[in-house]
């Protein structure tokens, strides 16, 4: 294989005198399912904020496809082609799923800054957002307010909010919080349905999902890497069981 | 959506003739409601659009009046020094305040803009040249190829013009994709951030052009009062227009319009009756922004709607 | 020396009327436009107790806890509704209060300007080198440091305090200490609002009362918690005191440019430090 | 003011009426048109003191009159300027071309009269002005279709700069608010007070509308020691002036004269004793000794229950104006030139002594500005009178009307 498609070096994130983040260091290769465990404040979030520059590190950096990210603005990061979903949904309330679709599509377009261009048809029409709508389940809700979804619907258009803009990387902040397990098998089914092209950083707590779809697995506790490896050595390792399976009982 | 264009094109052309039905006063009101309406629109475009909060559009109005009446003034009395010269100076002042002011957001955002119009009025106030306190009067109108715009339905028709051509030109605006985005960034900013939006830029766009319109209606009050003084550019009238805006509806074009109408309307009328109009006219808005966010067009639409 | 004095002392009833808002700020998240609405119902209540009671002392007392009561009920009846529709919606419904109040305030009391003289013990000049200050200036000076302490130790030393801060820092945090946060909200307003009323109480003897008041100062006090930074109570005071040094200063020498003085120190600060001298990231 | 709302009130109701009646009102025409007198002044805003006090004056004459003048029935209109040059604008549009007013009187604000200066004199509407004193408008924005009823801005001021030149010292500090006004008072005083050998040796103009604090130029006034400070202050600004003046304790050291704005009966009251001793050059004191002004104050006295001002006096004097010259006219508004030329002929016995106006200017020659000094009458603040300087007129440069 070759380099790496995400690089995190030694990053580290104090709040004050709190280190969320200490030191971690990380590499994803391209084509990858990447799955983050740990208890809750082990700093997972962090380290998807500070990938996104929504955070910039303390110290430490993080580089992107051979070239160093931190320090550029959020929406410089997502442009490289890096795209997240929120832990709570994080869409457009007041505008239709189609259209909170279409937005995330047409990130970058050069026809945003056309002021007075013709108005688009309705977003239900698009190609684009047809194409990621029948993806994550949603070919037949794009008509309706995001902010009336149900609670499933509204994960699987976090999802698609996330995927629509095409990443090369997409980092899923748990994609199933909150959900039944009816809904949480569908997103499963999704999550495993993705094109092997885009690259995937999954923060989890469901472990079943966890064992399903991840190439490998990174154990995150007190802002610091404790393991790393595949799945079954993850598993079997004592000291995870220790601070999370073990103590944990919230898959 | 069909029902609501014939509807609009039947309100303009009952405003178009209202020269020739009514007296001149009512004529002259609908005449500013018109112009605030402009104001209150470029507002809009901000608030209820892109989420921006501005005390300090009044800078711009104020700014498109006193070019305009430095230049109908002292240069010529042609469409140039009537809608070029002030559009471009609103423009360009937006600009840079826009500039400096979407570094910050929320509260600040608003103390910002607030700072700067207050800044210009302080400018406007302290300067000689501009009349100082007193502000600049005879404002002459300009002269259009043969037509006589002293004359109060010719006026009347110009000041219309102007309102269809902002009001057609905004409706562009926020339907088009460029629209769409600001809608987002009203939403959710930080998602827009986050799915690669560079939002400062659309919102730097957003605050030029409302400063821009704010500048096409500065300059036509100042023809249409022949007259413009520094409280053009004090904030409270960045405060009025906000109160068009949210008792008509943000986030609409016919909202501003329809609470430029209203404001005026019980300002002109309210206040011949009770000196107690203001209290009035807080009550009612207080009443808005509790009971009806939508305003008086979502008052309507939620009777349409049953 | 003596302006700086002066600077002192504007800084200190800018501090009175700025501090309340701050905290309002802080804990509720909302910009309270109509502050200095209550700054003047203040001042009017302070003058209707002095001159009912012939003590200023009393007024200093009494109107305060009046305009507090009228705080709390505004927070409960309006403003709580509003706190999940975000800040624009608090702001606007601030901003209509300001018509309300002044005209309520013209109803009550006519237009005319009205004062009361310092109490006698306050009264008169104290020698200062070259120059004389008045008794009173120097009271106010007092009386503005003792607030801000007296407020320091209840916000650093009591439980009250504590709720307050965590709240100042995150308001689900202070609901996870199991505290009635509306009730705190509530306690949070009128604190503020009897705050604005004390400035406008002490104020009185030399600014006299009028209906438009409360907003002519507003825009001071707003620039005031702005260059401190929002929800902070040392920003309120950094804030106060620079912005009563430089408007001090900039009158007596450049009386040309001392409206842009403010103005400019507040964009200056916020250019360079977007959350104010003080002010945290967050909202 | 209630009196006056339903009489207004009123007068709508039957103009209403009229419209729907047509046929019937228009039979009933021997009666002639009531006349109409807009009122566009301050009722809300800081200045709403002042233009209650001119409305009261005016209506002082008229309900003497039983709200009839030369055979027309009176009708006033108010309309709130609310201090601002736009909204004075527009009301001043209503007043003129909704309800036809025959008289507008007004403005307080000088910036509102600066705003509808064009447009009065364009509409050849007549105004009365009951307050603002813009010189200019005596001077080149004068206006054959303006008089002025009150001050022009130079008038008290001018006469004060020789009388304190010559009574009190030869060394003054002046402090004004900065806006027109302020320097038109300051440069009035400054022409005579340094033509008769005074010498300024300190001028600070402090921030207007807002300014809270006068701390820093007491401090300074405090420093440069003056014998006198010269100051033209009103409304609440006035009060706060004056109070921080002795607050600072600079009463004892300095001599505190002005306009006589700085202390009217409307500021008077709440700056209490800070205001003894300060001496003004005001075209009126209550306390004057003539049969006018005794009439008048004893009538403003009965009815409102409180002592007049010169604010009343002007608003008393603009409604006497226009009866006089109604009068004059037979009551006839049809034929403006023969109104004007009534209206510049106009001569009564004012208040503040013989009215009339400069034909040059169609400003009013100030009978008397006299010189008063702020000392307790009966347990009471009142301007006493000290001095007087009889027919001060406005010079009037660059005012071209024929006269």
């Amino acid at each position: 294989m070759s380099d790496p498609l995400l690089r995190c070096h030694a990053l580290t994130r104090r709040f004050g005198a709190l280190a969320a983040l200490n030191g971690v260091s990380l590499e994803v290769e391209a084509r990858e399912r990447r799955a983050i465990i740990g208890p809750n404040g082990a700093g997972k979030t962090t380290l998807f904020d500070l990938i996104t520059g929504e955070l910039t590190p303390s110290a430490g950096h993080v580089e992107f496809a051979g070239r160093t990210i931190s320090g550029l603005p959020p929406h410089a990061v997502a442009r490289r082609g890096i795209s997240r979903s929120y832990q709570r949904t994080n869409a457009f309330r007041h505008l239709t799923a189609g259209e909170n679709l279409r937005l995330a599509a047409a990130a970058g377009a050069r026809e945003n800054f056309r002021l007075l261009a013709a108005p688009p048809p309705p977003a239900s029409t698009s190609a684009a957002v047809r194409e990621v709508a029948h993806a994550v389940g949603l070919g037949a809700r794009l008509d309706i307010l995001a902010g009336r979804l149900s609670h499933g619907e509204q994960r699987q258009l976090e999802l698609g909010i996330a995927l629509a803009t095409r990443p090369r990387l997409l980092l899923l902040d748990e994609p199933t919080a909150g959900m039944s397990p009816a809904e949480t098998q569908r997103m499963v089914r999704l999550l495993a349905a993705l094109p092997r092209e885009v690259t995937c950083l999954i923060i989890e707590h469901d472990m079943d999902l966890v064992f399903t779809l991840a190439d490998r697995v990174s154990v995150l506790h007190h802002g610091e890497v404790l393991a790393e490896g595949l799945p079954a050595a993850v598993r079997g390792d004592p000291r995870v069981h220790e601070v999370y399976l073990g103590s944990g009982g919230e898959a | 959506m069909r029902s609501a264009r014939r509807l609009a094109l039947a309100g303009l052309v009952a405003v178009a003739a209202l020269p020739w039905l009514v007296g001149s006063y009512p004529v002259k009101l609908a005449q500013e409601i018109l112009i605030w309406g402009i104001f209150a629109m470029s507002l809009d475009l901000l608030m209820g659009y892109a989420g921006m909060l501005s005390f300090g559009h009044s800078a711009f109005f104020g700014l498109g009046g006193y070019v305009a009446a430095l230049a109908l003034r002292g240069w010529s009395p042609s469409l140039v020094s009537a809608l070029v010269l002030p559009a471009a100076a609103a423009a360009a002042a937006g600009l840079v305040v826009g500039f400096l002011s979407i570094r910050v957001s929320g509260v600040y955002f608003i103390m910002l803009t607030l700072a700067f119009s207050q800044m210009f009025y302080a400018a406007a106030f302290n300067a000689e040249w501009l009349g100082a306190s007193d502000g600049l009067p005879g404002v002459p109108r300009p002269r259009l190829i043969g037509l006589d715009l002293d004359r109060t339905e010719v006026f009347h028709l110009y000041i219309l013009a102007f309102f269809v051509l902002a009001l057609v030109a905004l409706a562009r605006v926020v339907r088009s994709p460029f629209g769409r985005v600001l809608r987002g960034v009203e939403d959710n900013e930080r998602r827009m951030v986050a799915l690669g939006y560079a939002v400062r830029r659309f919102k730097l766009a957003a605050f030029v052009v409302g400063a821009t319109i704010a500048g096409v209606a500065g300059s036509l009050e100042a023809q249409f009062n022949g007259y413009i003084s520094p409280e053009a550019l004090f904030w409270t009238t960045s405060g009025e227009a906000l109160l068009m805006v949210s008792i008509g509806g943000a986030g609409t074009l016919a909202g501003p319009v329809l609470g430029a109408a209203a404001f005026i309307g019980l300002q002109s009328l309210l206040s011949s009756y009770t000196e107690h109009w203001t209290l009035i006219l807080g009550a009612a808005f207080i009443g808005f922004v509790l009971w009806a966010p939508e305003g008086l067009l979502g008052l309507a639409r939620r009777e349409a709607g049953g | 020396m003596a302006q700086a004095l002066n600077g002192l002392e504007y800084g200190m009833l800018l501090f009175l009327l700025s501090v309340g808002l701050t905290l309002i700020f802080g804990m509720l998240g909302v910009v309270n436009l109509a502050h200095g609405s209550f700054y003047a119902l203040g001042a009017y209540a302070g003058i209707a107790v002095a001159v009912f009671t012939g003590s200023f002392w009393l007024a200093l007392c009494v109107a305060p806890l009046v305009v507090a009561g009228v705080g709390a009920a505004i927070e409960r009846s309006c403003l709580r509704p509003l706190y999940a529709r975000g800040p624009n919606a608090q702001v606007l419904l601030t901003f209509g209060f300001i018509y309300v109040f002044d005209d309520l305030l013209r109803w009550l009391w006519g237009s005319h300007v009205r004062s009361v003289a310092p109490p006698a013990a306050l009264a008169g000049v104290v020698a200062l080198g070259p120059g004389r200050f008045p008794v009173y200036r120097i009271f106010v000076i007092l009386f503005g440091l003792a607030v801000a302490l007296l407020l320091w130790l209840a916000l650093e030393r009591t439980r009250l305090g504590a709720i307050v801060r965590a709240g100042v820092w995150d308001a689900e945090m202070a609901a996870g200490l199991g505290v009635n946060v509306a009730r705190v909200f509530t306690a949070v307003f009128a604190a503020g609002a009897g705050l604005a009323a004390l400035a406008g109480v002490v104020a009185v003897p030399i600014q006299a009362a009028y209906p438009g008041m409360g907003v002519e100062i507003l825009v001071r006090t707003l620039i005031v918690v702005v260059i401190g930074g929002l929800g902070s109570l040392e920003g309120s005071l950094a804030g106060s005191l620079i912005l009563g040094q430089a408007e001090t200063f900039g009158k007596a020498w450049l009386p040309d440019s001392s409206m842009f003085i403010i103005y400019g120190v507040m964009a200056a600060v916020l250019l360079l430090r977007p959350t104010g001298l003080f002010g945290r990231a967050l909202r | 003011m209630g009196l006056t709302r339903r009489r207004f009130l009123r007068g709508v109701a039957t103009t209403a009426a009229g419209a729907v009646l047509g046929g019937r009102a228009r039979r009933a025409r021997a009666a002639p048109a009531p006349l109409k007198i807009g009122l566009l002044l301050p009722y809300s805003n800081v200045y709403a003191v002042l233009g209650e006090s001119i409305t009261d004056g005016l209506s002082l004459v008229f309900e003497r009159a039983g709200w009839t003048v030369a055979g027309r029935r009176v009708e006033l209109i108010k309309e709130d300027d609310e201090v601002n040059p736009q909204v004075g604008l527009r009301k001043a549009k209503k007043l003129i071309e909704s309800d036809g007013v025959d008289f507008l009187v007004g403005p307080v604000s000088s910036g509102v009269l600066a705003a509808i200066r064009d447009t009065v004199h364009q509409a050849r509407q007549i105004l009365i002005v009951a307050n603002a004193g813009n010189d200019e408008i005596s001077r080149d924005r004068c206006s054959r279709y303006i008089f002025r009823a009150s001050f022009s801005n130079w008038q008290p001021n001018a006469p004060m700069g020789s009388w304190v030149a010559a009574h009190v010292a030869k060394e003054a500090y002046l402090v004004a608010p900065k806006y027109a006004a302020g320097f038109d008072m300051m440069r009035a005083f400054k022409e005579t007070f340094v033509a008769a050998g005074g010498k300024v040796v300190g001028e600070d103009y402090t921030p207007f509308p807002v300014n809270e604090d006068f701390a820093p130029f007491l401090t300074k006034i405090n420093q440069a020691a003056p014998k006198v400070v010269y100051a033209f202050f009103s409304g609440s600004q006035a009060v706060r002036f004056v109070r921080q003046y002795d607050e600072f304790g600079l009463r004892a050291r300095s001599k505190l004269c002005g306009a006589g704005f700085l202390t009217e009966s409307d500021v008077l009251p709440a700056q209490g004793q800070s205001a003894l001793g300060i001496i003004t050059g005001h075209f009126y004191s209550t306390l004057l000794d003539n049969p006018a002004n005794k009439a008048f104050v004893r009538a403003f006295r009965a009815k409102y229950a409180r002592t007049p001002d010169g604010f009343a006096v002007q608003g008393y004097d603009s409604a006497q104006v226009i009866a006089h010259g109604l009068t004059a006219t037979g009551g006839d508004t049809r034929d403006k030139d023969r109104l004007l030329e009534a209206l510049r002929g106009v001569e009564f016995d004012s208040p503040r002594g013989r009215f009339r106006f400069d034909p040059r200017t169609q400003n009013v020659i100030q009978p008397f500005i006299y010189v008063r000094e702020v000392r307790e009458v009966d347990g009471e603040l009142a301007n006493v009178v000290v001095d007087r300087i009889a027919n001060v007129r406005d010079p009037g440069t660059g005012c071209t009307l024929p006269g």
